[in-house]
This record gives C-alpha cells, structure tokens and sequence, in this order.
C-alpha cells in the first residue's frame, strides 16, 4: 500500500499555490491535511500526477471573529479550531461536531478547509457550513470568489471549486447569543463515518421558534439542508409534536444511499430520530442559557 | 448492484432510437469516455475513466449493443478493466411512447470488483447511480436538443 | 523522479536522507532513519500503530510523505526513555500489563504522551476517548486504560515507580457509567 | 507453596517492546535486501489465460516477475494439513494459480523489485486477461445442488460430509414433551492481529544456509516444509519467528503461499527478499473464519431437562480447506458443552465457495457451538417460562461426574472426556457478580425511565491443551543465568515469563533471571506450534520437567562439591546449599561452571556436561477449562445502538500460572468477542468480491466500545499434567456471541425480539425491532 509516482510542490504563498494549480489544473491536487487524500493515494485509488502541498502556507491558518461569524483560513487544524475557546463561545455547534472528525490524531492535521473541500457527505464540517449558511472563498487565476454552501457541495467528494481554485477560507455565520444546538450521529464505532447525523440551532422570541436550522449528514450524495422541516417549526411554539413532525420532514428531505453499514431506509428513519434529539436538546440548551 | 430508472424525453421514439444509437450520442453522453472506436456493427472498443474528484479509474474494455428490437428495445453491456479493478454492466433499455415524447425505461446491473470495490463501498452504489443518471440526463440534453 | 534531501530532528538528533517525495515519513522513519520501533499497522491512518508525535502533535506517521516533515520536530517511542530508566508511560504500561503482542503499543505509548500532556488528571471516560483512535488486538483496553491513568498518577507526582512492581486489582465497573 | 508460579508478575519481554526494540519481521533489515508484492486475482472465480509481465520488467529496479510457470515442482497444490476420513475433496491451493483463481486475493504473481514502492508500480503494469467464472459466494446457496462449482472435478461443492452421534437422538426427541428448532446464522470475520503476516528469506550460497524471519505461529514446522521443498537438509533451514505481532490462529498455516515464494525468490535471486502484507492484503489473502448456518433443535422435559440435542449445519472452508475439518469439527464437539446431553446428533457438510480459505481463529469453532447451545437453552428456557439461570443449573454436569465422557471424538481424534471442573460454582458466581438476583427489579426500573437494558449469561467448556508433544531445553551457566528453549513460539501471550516462572520456582532463581528462547528453529528443533490453547499446558509441563531434571543434575554436582548427598541439596535466591548448613553453598553458576570443567575426568553416573536437560510432553488428551461469562447490554430501540454496561468473567483454567496475564488473555478474548457480535462483518457480494478490505469498514472495537471487564477465577486442577494447568488463549472469545444474543433479546423483550444471527449491526437490530413491532 504505497503511492503512485506523482510530482510534489510545496509553495510558500497562496499566490504560488494559485499559480501551480493554474499551471497544472486537472492533474493538480491540493494536499492539505491529507487525512482523506494520502490514504486514498496510499491504495492508489487517487493517483494525481501534481500534490500542491499548502502546508507551508502560514498565512492561511487563522480563526477570526469577524462580521457576525468565524472566519477559518483553510489550513487551520480541526484541533485547533476545536479548542479554541473563540469557537466554543460563538460557535459550540461547530466545537461539538468537531470532536466526532475521526479521532484526535486525524484532526491534529485535518484542516477546516480540506474536509470542505473534500466534501465528503459524512464530514460533519460539511453540515455545519449548510445549516449556518455558510461560505467559502475561492481563490484563482482570476482572483477570489465567494461560493455559498448551497452551491458549493455538488456530489460525492464533488464541490463547485474549479480545479484552478484554492479554498482559502471558510466562514461559520454565528448563531445569535442564546441560540440552542446540538449535534448527534450515529456512528458503528465512536470516530466512524456517521450513519447519519444531524446538527440543529433553535433560536426562540417571546416562546415561539424565530428561526431553526437543520443540516445533516450521511443521508445523501451532499450534506443536506432540512429547508423544508426549518419552515415548518419557525413561528411555532416548541413541543414533542411539533419535534416529531419536524423529525417527518427531516425524513422526506432525505434521499439517503444504503452501504454495507446501513440501508438507505435505516438512515433515513434514524436521521429523523436524530432530528427529533437535536432539537429537544437544543430546546433545553435555550432554556440553560435563558 | 442493481439499478433501475425511468426518463422522459421529450422527442417521439424513432428520434431517441436512433439517438441511443447514435456513437457521438454514446460518446458524449457516457460520463468519463475517453476513447470510443467502433471496431463491428455496435461494437466499440472504449475508454473510460471513472470516479469522482481524485479518485478516478481509467478502464479499457468493450461496449456492445445487443438485442435489438428497434424501437422499443436493447441490451448495452460494458466491460472493462484497469488497475483500479474490473466493471462489468448490463442495461436493458426500453422506449414508450408518452404523450409527444418517450418514456426510456432502464435496469441495469453493475459488477465492480477489485480494489475499487472492496475500499469505495461506502460511496459506491450512490456514485454509480449518479453516474448513470447523468448518462440518461445527458441523452435527454441531447434528443431535446435535437429536436 | 522526485527526489528530495530530507533533515528531520527525531527524539533531539538531527536525521538528514534523500527520499523519493511519494515516501511516507512512516517509512522514512524506519528505513532511512532506522528507528523502526514506529510500526505500520494499516497505511491508512486508522490503525495508529504508526502515531508519532510532531512539533509535539500527535499524527499518524502513515498520511505523511517524509518530504512534509522537512526541518520538523518529531518524536518516536524509541525517545521516551531516559537511558536505561523507562518513561513514567512506559512503566505504567508494563506494570499494568497493557501490552501483549506489542505491536501496537509504540503507537498507544506517543498518544498517551500527547493526551497526558493536555490532560494532566484525565477520568477514565477521557482516557477512553483519548485512546480510541489507536487500536489494539490483545488487551482489550483495559490494562491499557489503567496504565494510562496510573501513569497520569506518576506523572502528577513527579516520579516512576519501581521497576517491575506488582499490578494492581481489577477496576469493578457498575452499568450505570455513563 | 511457590513463590512464583502463580504471581502476579509483570513480563520479562516488556521492556524491549516498550521502548520500541522489538523485532518484528518488518524491522528485519538485511544488507542487499529487496522486496516483494504480489499480484493477486480481483476476481472471485476466474480462469487464467495469459500474463504479461513484460512492461513491469522494464521498470529500472524491478528484478523479477514470477507466474506459476516460473515455479517448476514448488507450483504444485500447497501440503494438505490434518486429514481426515470425512474429508473427500482436500483441495489446496496453488501458490500462484496457474490456470484457474477461485477467490478474490488468490495469488497469480509475484513481483520482485528494490523497494515496496517499486515492487507496487510493477504490479500496475502487469496485464492478466481472465476469462470470469461463475461465482458462488453465498454458504446456502454453494450446498445446493447445482450450484455453480468451485472446483471443477468436483460434483458438487461438498468437501466433506461428517456426522457424530451419542445414544438415540431419534427416540429422545419421539418421547420428548417440548421440541424446539431454530436456524442460527454466524457470519465471517477475521482476525487481524494488528501486525500483518511478512516474511524475509535469505541464502547463502558458500554455506548452503537458507535463514526465515516468518510471522507465524508455527516456525518448525515451516522450516521442515521448506527443507524438503527446497532439497536442504532441516540443519540448513533456519526458521524464526521472531516477535510477532498477533496471531490468534491465522498465523499457524503451513503453507500460505508467500511462504514458499519469498524463499523462492531468495534462493534464484541471491538477494535477501522481504515481503510484508499490507492490510489490504490482509483481508483478503490471510485466512478467515466464522460462517456457519445451524438447523438446530433441543428436546426439553417439562422441568427443562435436556432429552437430546440435534444440529445440522454448513460450514464455508472458502475456496480450499488446507487446514481440514478442525473448525467444524470443533464446533460440533464444543456444543454440549456443560450439560448432561444423553443423546446428541451432529451433523456437518463443509462446503467450498468462491471466498478466503478459512483456518481455525481464536475460539476455532468453539462460540459458534456455543452460541447454538445457549440459543437453544433461551428458547426452552422463554417457552416453558423458566429462569435462564435456572435451566442451565438444572442441566449442568456436577463435579462428582468427572471424568465425564460426553460420547463424541474430539478433534485430537481421541475420545472427548471432561478432566475436571466445578460448573454449578462458576455459574453461581457470575450470577453473583453481575447480581442476577436483584437483575429483574433493575430491569423494570431503567424501563420506566425510557431505557431499555438486558442481561445475558452463558456457559461453555474449552478444550485446551491438545497434543501431540512439545519440548524444552533448559540450562543453567555460569553467569548463574537460566536459558529456556522451547519450540513453541509466542504471538503476546507472555511465554517469557510464564515459563520463565516455571524455572524460577524449580531452580530457585529468580524469574527475570530466566531468559526464554522461543520460535526460532535452531535454539529448539521439535515442536509443532502455538494454537488450540496449548501453550501453557503442553510446553509448561515440559518446560516444568527440563527443570526438574536440571535441578536433578545440579544437585548431583553440588553434592559432590559439597560433600553433602544429592537429597540433601536444595536450590534457592540462584545457590545450591546442604539443608540445615546454608553457609555450604554454591552460586548456582558455580556449579554449572563445575559441570564442564576443561580437565579432570567425570564421575562415572554423568549424564553429559553442564547443567542442562531436554524433556518432552506429550498429554495423553485435551484438558477442558470451562465458565461463565454474563453481560448487561443497553440498546437504543429507535437507532439500534448497543452498548454492553458490563462484563463479567468468571473462568476456570486449573492452576493458574500468572493471574496478570491470564486476566490479559480473557480481557483480549472477549474484546473479539464482542467485535464478532457487534462490529465485525466481512462482508462480500454476491460475485464474491470483498467489500470491508479497510479499517473503516471492518471495526475493530476501541477502547470506546470494550466495556470494563471483571474477572473471577476459578481454579479446579487438571489430572492430566503435573502443572494442574489447563489452557486459556481462547476462553474469552467463546460464550460472547451467547451471552450478547440473550442479553438484547432481554433487553428488547417487550418488543418480543428473537435472536438467531451474530454479528448484530444497529441497522439490523432496528430492523427486527421494526419488524417484531409491525407483527405485534
């Protein structure tokens, strides 16, 4: 299980980095983290004749809190935005995913920007970004372009990045002061690819739901944004039922692929009762902050 | 693996006949060809290289049309192998007529083996079934686009 | 071919080798440096057996090329020791008896490292978590849980224990753990 | 009493493992060394019509590439190992196909080249053109006639068909007033000991001298295969297994092919070659075990009383059955385990398909007849509305029964009677520790709080300690040091210890002043190997008597020396002194250094120089450990996530050696265990491709998933060795699957959910939750 031949760079500079991906395009792969792409290399499953190595970029590691959000240059760590105490405070949804990306030595390398990139539809960053709106800037030939979360995760491991683009920064709107979350999954062992996961933020006014996101995991070829079950709990008052119904269109939003692991059927029914938790638990969450 | 599907295409059933006939149709339209030579009456030698993002596997083999009830009917079935594995499928298609246009109908069975199949299975079947939509997707481009 | 020259620091000591650029620091590591205490386990990064520590992090060796770690800082098992006294890690896994095989433990022992630093009065429940991404065949864990808390223990009290000790009981679980 | 044997005493090889000297066979480092891959088949079932390797020979650095026409006389079926009357069809495999691959990872060529990497890009670029056979992967459908074939020459895919019977089953069940039937399914898993297999041969040519570093279980008997393939004499083979990394029992092959090729390639080559799998490999060319599908049926009185047990299962060898019927076999024996069963029919057809050979893994056959005996026993105990508990007391053999003949032959070919044992104690005490009384007022009130739990106890009986012999020679120096070899090698299970204890308490020394020699064929020639739970008891006991005979020895020249009679020396802290005049003492070293002088003549009952003796052990049957293991297991009903709360062992091994490591090898073997009921699948479609060849989706437990584990030892002597000892290696992986099973039926008992299959995925649970609600 060793790699393919293949050509290394490792530039010093986003603007380098832009210029070989530039130069080699399609045969260029970026190597960031390199926690999902050198084991696929290590089984010759990818084999890119170019690695763009940005792990000496500097300036592309960085957590701002900036216009209403969190500002992640690509190559910060998931480690290190996981205890930052910045993200806990204004965005412990994001923490809490965090802490289930593989295992700690993964998200010692793993960085924010790769596994967006990635776009695995299991990643829990993936999910994070859809529920909160997120964004991503692309940087390229022609300067940067900022591609929303919605446009941005195409398929499996496909993203809306030319391969010209380099991701330089990922940005986490914040969820208001006393918004509630949480995120749950199911996973055969902790660490794992989830089955099917889910992360939720309720923000309430005056009893009623003002605003609810929902964004899952493992349930399709994308990460999925429950639009449709959001619009049915905002202006609401919570209650079981009201969460039970949510957890139906959660269900109806899904169109999960079955793997060895687990049926399309199973993910689909356990996204909702993942859906059906989250929010109970993040309904209490407003309630401590209350 | 066993897949099946229904399009709609908006073009009576001789046009997408002779469409799902058609090499530049197949060449266009089967996601990752690289190569397609015909080599006997609706037999080609072809190509292939599939996958997505950095996990791609170029496969050489051979594409044949069998079965041929025109209109309404055939087989297409694909073999290849490369250093990824071996894929093998076969595709029953069958053309209605549906109001002005056709109804294409498919069921297929893909063998993947190899590699590919004892590392990819999470992603697997969902690929190869996106795969095969954009294939059906991409003829129904080209017959709206012919018409 | 992509050839590069390549200076690491492992455990203090400056390593210099040229290596093709697709070679994992896993492999330069054991071949080019000849530390081969640091094993491969599954190349590809779920096993841990290959977990060294750099710029004091712990990472799996195996999902790097050794061309990354250029002018790194990395530590190996073979750099707990002191001489010929064992790290305080290392004795409590031998008192515990949270080895068997071994294979797997030189990966186990540069978690341990790095979660004890973080974690200086660990409860079993971080332990646990702290070591799930490391797998073992032989021991079930539980030695291990123990050595790593009772290293935790030494560490606090700024001391090894004797070499060789007894091992303590068995932990009794109820099923109420959270 | 012993001061040592019996301690809790840590390991003498520990400090080099921990401090990362070890030496595995990857870490063999050999001037001029190159390394080997192989190509292996990525179809099920294949014919092979042509290989051309030309492109990856044009590769600067790749050496070599051989096909099966490269390998003369070595191309012929690998040794048939342990043969059977049952076995019609003992089919091997080749070790590079020549015309016809019949499971995915089956060997078609083998590169040599400067490094792996090189070696890989080799692989890339040789071109294999395969025809595609029909494929049969499923057990059920590969027993039915007319399935496609696996073997050709065969009429069907049964390679043997084997049936055992006590008294008479069919009147017991005639008569009987309750019959219960089920069909139990336990499916395929692997061992993966965390080290994969690896090997490096060396020659040289001026002394004819062919070295083996090999990540087996079994180096002798390795070394005597290749001195007869390769036409050397045995001297001129050396084997060593040196440390290895795991082995749990799909280690002990001989041959897997690439310990044939590796040699092969070294001998042509004149090069050192080093092959080491890659976990990918791994889960395709390292034999695999487990699948079974059982057609059993008990016969119960109305207090619960066994009348007759009956099972009918198939049993999937892969694609070649080189290690025989043993699984089976044992499966079948290891069924009535601790009850009374009068009258017992067991009947197996082992049955090719297109899948990875199996070879005997940790337990060996031993849960799945556990796991179909326990079932049954939860049947009859849910019908007739008696406590779990309580049925197994009722039918538990008692401890004035023993020996207790149970009627079957074992898989030593001997009789198979029970030793010893106290099995209503062990039972009583797991009842007690995991406080069975008081478990249904628990139950009820984690109900109430929405939580749905369940307990499950279970009862097996191991047997350990087969022979044929082992051997060990132990010798004293003049550093006072004691040396210890022995043939049987060591994968973890803390030989240099144990045995190293042994020798302590015989010669008075002190353990860490015992240094053990294992698997390396010139330190000690004559064994067979490291399975079946055997190492302990048989080269314990030999280990045990060289000692003696060395104490003999050295009290024979101590006296001399002292001027004392032999039984007036004895041995202790490493000297020899007259009883009762301690100041008349030697070191230890004193008197083996007088055991060989360089002049003088020898007296005339001297026995050969130096305090040193050899001593064999061959045990006149298998010895049989038993317990009870009992779980509390905690399933989410809407996910189907399990999560076992406790675990407890109580387990009777005879005397036991060092309670620290024999704690080690229950907690390894019920950590498997609950990985074979819960995570770990192989699971292959139905062209018989493999579809779990990683780590992310074969799951080992962590340590998040293994419970704490609480053990309880029992110790009922053995007669059979004059240890007392019994083997351990694979107790803790037995009864797990049983004991998981009951536990989630109990815990889901108010969805009335029925357990016939191991392992049990969340999706699977949920799924018979679902199911069992919609039949509600």
């Amino acid at each position: 299980m060793k790699p393919a031949v293949f050509e290394y760079f490792s530039p010093q500079t986003v603007e380098e980095a832009v210029a070989l991906l530039g130069e080699y395009g399609d045969d260029a792969k970026v190597l960031a983290g390199g926690q999902s792409l050198v084991p696929l290399m290590n089984m010759r499953l990818a084999r890119p004749p170019v690695v763009v190595d940005i792990n000496r970029i500097e300036s592309l590691a960085y957590i701002r809190d900036e216009d209403g959000g969190l500002r992640f240059g690509a190559l910060t760590r998931q480690r290190a935005a996981e205890r930052s105490p910045l993200v806990a405070a204004r965005c412990p949804l994001l923490r809490d995913a965090l802490r289930l990306v593989g295992h700690v030595q993964i998200r010692n390398r793993g960085t924010i920007g790769g596994s967006i990139a990635h776009a695995d539809p299991a990643a829990e960053l993936t999910a994070v970004l859809a529920a909160l709106d997120g964004e991503v800037t692309a940087r390229g030939p022609q300067g940067d372009r900022v591609i929303s979360a919605r446009e941005l995760f195409v398929t499996y491991l496909t993203t809306s990045l030319e391969p010209r683009e380099l991701l330089v920064e990922a940005r986490f709107p914040a969820p208001p002061q006393g918004a509630g979350w949480s995120w749950m999954e199911v996973a055969r062992r902790h660490g794992d690819f989830a089955l099917a996961g889910v992360g939720t933020v309720l923000v309430l006014r005056r009893g009623t739901i003002a605003d609810a996101r929902i964004g899952l995991i493992g349930v399709g070829p994308t990460p999925v944004r429950a639009a449709e079950a959001e619009r049915g709990l905002i202006g609401q008052p919570p209650s079981e039922a009201l969460w039970e119904a949510a957890a139906e269109a959660v269900r109806d939003a899904v169109s999960p692929d079955g793997d060895i692991h687990a049926s399309a059927e199973y993910r689909r029914h356990v996204a909702g009762v993942l859906a059906q938790r989250a929010l109970r638990e993040s309904l209490s969450r407003v309630q401590e902050a209350a | 693996m066993k897949l099946e599907g229904t399009n709609s295409l908006p073009a009576p059933v001789e046009t997408v006949w002779k469409t799902i006939n058609d090499p530049e149709a197949l060449r266009r339209c089967t996601p990752g060809l690289k190569e397609l030579k015909e080599v006997g009456p609706d037999t080609y030698q072809a190509t292939l290289q599939i996958g997505v993002a950095a996990v791609k596997g170029t496969y050489a083999g051979t594409l044949a049309i069998t079965d041929k009830r025109a209109p309404a009917h055939y087989k297409i079935s694909l073999d290849g192998s490369g250093g990824a594995g071996f894929m093998k499928g076969e595709g029953i298609v069958d053309l209605e007529p549906h109001g002005d246009g056709t109804l294409l109908k498919w069921a297929g069975d893909i063998q993947i083996g190899g590699l590919i199949a004892g590392v990819g299975q999470r992603m697997l079947g969902g690929i190869g079934k996106m795969l095969i939509g954009q294939f059906f997707k991409c003829l129904e481009d080209y017959v709206g686009g012919g018409t | 071919m992509g050839v590069r020259e390549i200076t690491v620091r492992i455990n203090g000591k400056t390593y210099a080798g040229r290596a093709e650029v697709r070679k994992t620091l896993a492999d330069f590591i054991r071949e080019d440096c000849g530390l081969t205490g640091t094993h491969l386990g599954c190349e590809h990064g779920v096993c841990g057996a290959c977990t060294i520590l750099m710029n004091g992090d712990a990472v799996r060796s195996c999902l790097l090329f050794a061309v990354q770690a250029e002018g790194a800082d990395l530590m190996t098992v073979e750099g707990l020791a002191d001489g010929d006294q064992l790290h305080p890690i290392q004795q409590a896994y031998w008192d515990h008896h949270a080895l068997q095989c071994g294979f797997c433990t030189p990966g186990f022992l540069m978690t341990t490292q790095a979660f004890l630093r973080e974690h200086p009065h660990p409860t079993e429940r971080e332990i646990r978590e702290a070591l799930a991404g490391n797998l073992c065949r032989c021991t079930g864990y539980q030695n291990i849980v123990k050595a790593v808390a009772a290293a935790a223990e030494m560490l606090a009290a700024g001391r090894s224990g004797a070499p060789g000790g007894a091992a303590g009981d068995d932990g009794v679980a109820s099923e109420d753990r959270a | 009493m012993s001061p040592h044997v019996g301690a809790r005493i840590t390991r003498n090889e520990d400090p080099a493992l921990l401090r990362g000297r070890g030496l595995f066979v990857d870490d063999v480092r050999l001037p001029g060394m190159v390394c080997a891959a192989v190509l292996r088949s990525p179809h099920a079932h294949a014919r092979i019509n042509r290989i051309d390797a030309r492109r990856a020979l044009a590769v600067p650095g790749v050496l070599a590439v051989f096909t099966h026409a490269d390998l003369g006389e070595l191309g012929g079926p690998l040794p048939k190992l342990i043969p059977h009357p049952a076995l019609t069809y003992h089919k091997t495999q080749e070790p590079l196909a020549s015309t016809v691959a019949r499971f995915v990872g089956e060997p078609v060529a083998f590169v040599v080249a400067e490094d792996r990497y090189l070696a890989e890009d080799a692989l890339d670029l040789i071109a294999v053109d395969y025809t595609p056979l029909p494929v049969v992967e499923s057990l059920q459908e590969a027993a039915v006639p007319g399935a496609p074939l696996v073997h050709a020459d065969m009429p069907n895919n049964v390679c043997a068909h084997y049936t055992q019977r006590v008294g008479d089953v069919e009147r017991s069940f005639a008569r009987a007033a309750h019959r219960f039937r089920e069909r139990l399914v336990i499916d395929r898993g692997t061992s993966s000991p965390l080290e994969t297999r690896g090997v490096v041969a060396s020659w040289q040519p001026q002394t004819r001298q062919l070295d083996i570093w090999d990540s087996t279980q079994a180096p002798i008997p390795i070394r005597n295969g290749l001195a007869a393939m390769f036409h050397l004499p045995q001297a001129g083979v050396r084997v060593v297994a040196p440390d290895v990394g795991g082995g749990f029992g799909c280690k002990v092959m001989m041959f897997y092919p690439e310990e044939i090729l590796v040699p092969m390639a070294a001998l042509r080559l004149a090069r050192p070659v080093k092959w080491i799998e890659d976990r990918r490999e791994h889960f395709v060319a390292t034999n695999q075990e487990r699948e079974q599908i059982h057609e059993a049926e008990i016969a119960v009185d109305d207090d619960g009383l066994i009348l007759g047990v009956r099972t009918t299962f198939l049993y999937d060898a892969g694609a070649y059955c080189p290690y025989g019927i043993i699984v089976p076999i044992v499966a079948g024996t290891t069924l009535p385990g601790p009850y009374r069963i009068a009258h017992y029919h067991c009947e197996f057809r082992a049955i090719f398909t297109n899948k990875t050979p199996v070879s005997p893994y940790r337990g060996a056959g031993r849960p799945h007849g556990v796991f179909v005996m326990e079932r049954l026993l939860d049947r009859a105990a849910g019908e007739l509305g008696l406590d779990r508990a309580e049925i197994r007391r009722r039918n538990l053999i008692q401890p004035n029964e023993f020996p207790y003949d149970v009627g079957v032959i074992y898989q030593d070919n001997a009789p198979l009677q029970y030793d010893s044992g106290d099995y209503p104690r062990c039972l009583s005490r797991a009842a007690d520790m995991i406080d069975y009384a008081r478990w249904g007022a628990r139950q009820q009130a984690n109900r109430a709080a929405g939580r749905y739990l369940g307990l499950g106890i279970a009862c097996y009986v191991e047997g350990t300690g087969i022979g044929p012999y082992e051997g060990s020679r132990v010798n004293v120096e003049p550093s006072g040091k004691v040396f210890v070899a022995t043939g049987v090698g060591t994968q973890g299970q803390g030989h240099m210890t144990v045995f190293a204890q042994i020798v302590a308490d015989v010669l008075g020394v002190d353990p860490r002043d015992v240094s053990v020699r294992t698997g390396d064929t010139t330190a000690f020639g004559w064994g067979t190997g490291t399975f079946a739970s055997r190492a302990g008891v048989v080269a314990g006991t030999a280990v045990s008597l060289a000692a003696e005979a060395v104490r003999e020895k050295t009290r024979l020249v101590a006296a001399s020396l002292l001027e004392a009679r032999p039984d007036e020396i004895e041995l202790e802290h490493g000297r020899a002194f007259v009883r009762g005049a301690p100041a008349r003492s030697l070191l230890l070293g004193e008197v083996a250094a007088a055991s060989n002088p360089l002049r003088f003549t020898m007296p005339r009952d001297w026995e050969g120089p130096g305090l040193e003796a050899t001593r064999y052990f061959a045990p006149p049957r298998g010895t049989f450990s038993n317990g009870v293991h009992a779980c509390i297991v905690e399933v989410d009903p809407e996910t189907g996530m399990l999560r076992v709360r406790r675990y407890v062992v109580v387990h009777d091994c005879g005397r036991v050696l060092n309670p620290l490591i024999l704690d080690g090898q229950i907690h390894g073997g019920v950590a498997q265990g609950l990985g074979g009921a819960v995570w770990e699948k192989l699971v292959y479609d139905a062209q018989g491709q493999p579809l779990a060849t990683t780590f992310m989706d074969y799951l080992l437990p962590t340590s998040e998933e293994v419970p704490p584990l609480e053990v309880g030892h029992e110790e009922t002597p053995t007669p059979l060795n004059p240890l007392g000892v019994k083997g351990a290696g694979e107790a803790g992986v037995i009864p797990v699957a049983a004991a998981v099973a009951q536990a989630v039926e109990d815990a889901l008992q108010p969805f009335g959910v029925h357990i016939t299959e191991m392992p049990l995925s969340p999706n699977r649970v949920r799924q018979l939750v679902a199911e069992a609600r919609r039949s509600l």
